[in-house]
């Protein structure tokens, strides 16, 4: 099986984003979270267009 | 006392989930996958249905309080919202009320030469390496009137085109969502599936390379293409796993195309589409969901492949082939839909479909594990009354 | 028998209104502006509620939950959602959990130099010919870290950015406007505002040129910016009506800055501050809707000013103003709100808040026109006894 | 009172979207009106960034 570099359900990995951060203050998994909540949607919606439209 | 809505609904999910699941419901469901003829019922044009989202989703809802006895039904079988694709400049649609009369069905319009491809031949590695990467910035700027791959000069009318793609496809998700809730309360119909899918050689030759660049690279780059198919393909299991049926009550849907008997060798279907189909396919079910293969054209000789599948993986439609032929190769492990041809539903009588309903459900509704529903997607050539006269024949054959 | 929630909020919502129209209603209206406070009461952190936006909104309706007699309240008064911020990049904030501790109030981090300005001295004149243009291709891109403005070379996260933007923003309207509906159905309680407005001024000060380059911009070029007021007025209006309460029961709300009294002289509010705020809230009012000046600091210098306006167009909050002076100037055409120092309700016992709840219902409460809150949007120090004391005198003495 | 070019609302003008169709053969008033639902909505998020972010 091809191995690919993509991660399905991932656009912009939250590894990457961290990055940005001198520090995380509270809590990382808050922040976490939400980023790749909002990443899956753009994810989904790259793809919607793919397989839905 | 007549049920309420939340009875008629359970008494329907029933019924549905039984018959998916090769069981024997009280009644043979029926199933319609109704696209334009909704909006026919409704009293909207093809441009309603297709341009408005409200009045689009707003007809099947009318079609489940017009036409008593529809147990399941696709909440938008007019799949694609013109609307949204217009927002950001979708350019591979002709759209019924702009580019076609208001009466016509919109068409899918595949780009007929390698410069106009949305890949290019040369960028097969690309594809393989990031599938994703290339779907963002390569595959859907080419898709799009107005945005800008990254490395361009960016313009105005880029940003705005992702904006409102976000916010035109999350609405639309919004509504997708409250019409399948406003079907149940209001008129007590399950919707009969969430979350699409394509097999990955499909969404190659559809939406990438086009059915006349596979058709050439099966030949100059055979390995790439299966490459191809195998990155394409976690991404195809994730987003339909992702946007399916919460509680996996019901089926997702894989429209099936280019692996159709009339396209290509039985030994391309063997080699190019049928591993990666059957990959996904399992891991769908895996994740608890049932697929319906919803088998456009004739399929006949690669009915036997799909007994590799785990029982009650699938729900098998029957489109042009011998449906008691596939019952006879696939009945016994997986449910079939189907039976009632377009062609009898749009120039015959209601006497015609009555016969036809009560002969299927009378063969096959004593097994268990049949739905019924027409050969394909009902479109605004099916005529009202004939469509009435399929719920009513099941409403009055189908307790059996 | 207990009243149901719909006939809580039917009362509640008739005393809120009435209060608001210069009328005396039942009960004097307890309408709080809570916000790190909800999240105090609801047991989150100043990071959860403001970057979780489920639990943000779940924290208003716990609070209306823990404290009865909240007759109307702000459904998001942590108005920023940082997870939506970070999502498309947004530069300016110094988020909890983040850049600050995970109980501390997010902060608006405004540039401080003409080169990292938002808005530059020498593009007046763009702004002024198009203040939409300017926003989409210049203001916006500028204030992310991803966006790339028209023009310079595209990136894939500037798209990116603007899909997540559409995408987030519009799930977070979604998000509101069933929260509202789940403070009333849940809790009986109000949404007391709804559509935002900025002053012309304010905004050119606040997210333009910052309060350093307006200072200056007044004496370089007062013309420009007396012309970028008007040209952006009508977008503050346009947006203010577009967003807000369809049934024009509840007003919206203009969040008041730059015009307190100790930041510009006299003169400058009459000729650059007030013109614009009093065409635009003249603009709100003919379309049916009240706007609560929230006024921020001290404006008793500038009071007189309003007393222009239509009767009953705003609602006047007091802040650090003596309210009975306010009450004198302006309480014959307006209604108003506040009254109990927000050091009293972090420092205070809760016998002080009751003290002065009492003293301000006998006062203010015979009239008719004046609604109970605290001078200021009430943070994590507030004392949750010292909120529910002033929740509780309301209830005790506030039907007079 | 300065006259500006933007008109609230408005991000791109149907006037100008509509030159890019050949004909509309079918009901124009549908494809004006959900051109410009989708355009308000863009117009409205730009400036909530502006006045409520």
């Amino acid at each position: 099986m091809q191995e690919s570099k993509s991660v399905p359900g991932v656009c912009f990995p939250w590894e990457e984003k961290k990055k940005e951060y001198a520090e995380i203050k509270g809590d990382e998994e808050v922040v976490k979270a939400w980023w790749e909540t909002y990443d899956v949607h753009a994810y989904v919606h790259l793809w919607f267009c793919v397989t839905g439209l | 006392m007549a049920k309420s809505m939340q009875e008629l609904y359970e008494e329907r999910m029933d019924r549905y989930w039984k018959a998916n699941h090769l069981q024997k419901p009280d009644k043979v469901p029926f199933r319609p996958c109704a696209a334009e003829l909704a909006g026919k019922i409704a009293g909207y044009t093809a441009q309603q249905v297709t341009h408005d989202p409200d009045l689009g989703l707003d007809a099947v809802v009318k079609m489940c309080q017009a036409v008593p006895g529809i147990d399941a039904t696709v909440v938008n079988m007019v799949f694609v919202n013109t609307s949204v694709t217009e927002s950001y400049g979708l350019k591979y649609y002709k759209v019924p009320g702009i580019d076609l009369d208001a009466d016509d069905s919109f068409q899918y319009i595949e780009p007929q030469t390698e410069e106009d491809a949305f890949m290019k031949v040369e960028e097969y590695d690309r594809f393989i390496e990031d599938p994703n990467e290339f779907v963002m910035n390569v595959w859907l700027p080419r898709t799009s009137k107005y945005m800008v791959p990254p490395g361009e000069q960016n313009t105005w009318k880029n940003n705005l085109a992702w904006l409102k793609n976000g916010i035109a496809i999350q609405q639309y998700f919004q509504k997708l969502g409250a019409n399948v809730a406003r079907m149940q309360t209001e008129t007590g119909t399950v919707s009969s599936l969430a979350g699409a899918l394509k097999a990955p050689f499909d969404i190659l030759a559809d939406k990438f390379r086009g059915f006349r660049g596979i058709a050439y690279d099966l030949h100059r780059c055979p390995d790439k293409v299966l490459k191809a198919t195998e990155a394409v393909a976690p991404h195809m299991a994730w987003n339909c796993i992702a946007t399916a049926d919460p509680s996996r009550k019901v089926p997702c849907s894989h429209w099936m195309h280019r692996g159709a008997t009339g396209f290509f060798s039985e030994e391309v279907f063997e080699k190019f589409h049928w591993p990666t189909l059957k990959m996904v396919t399992e891991q769908i079910w895996e994740a608890g969901i049932q697929t319906i293969y919803y088998a456009e054209g004739k399929w006949a000789r690669n009915l036997k492949h799909f007994r590799q599948l785990p029982e009650q993986s699938i729900i098998f439609h029957c489109d042009k082939d011998d449906i008691y032929e596939v019952k006879r190769v696939l009945g016994d492990r997986f449910a079939i839909s189907g039976g009632v041809p377009n062609d009898m539903l749009a120039f015959g009588e209601p006497a015609d479909v009555k016969k036809r309903v009560k002969q299927l459900i009378t063969d096959f509704g004593p097994d268990g594990g049949y739905l019924l529903d027409a050969e394909a997607i009902m479109q605004q050539d099916v005529k009202v009354e004939n469509f009435i006269a399929m719920a009513q024949a099941c409403e009055e054959y189908g307790y059996i």
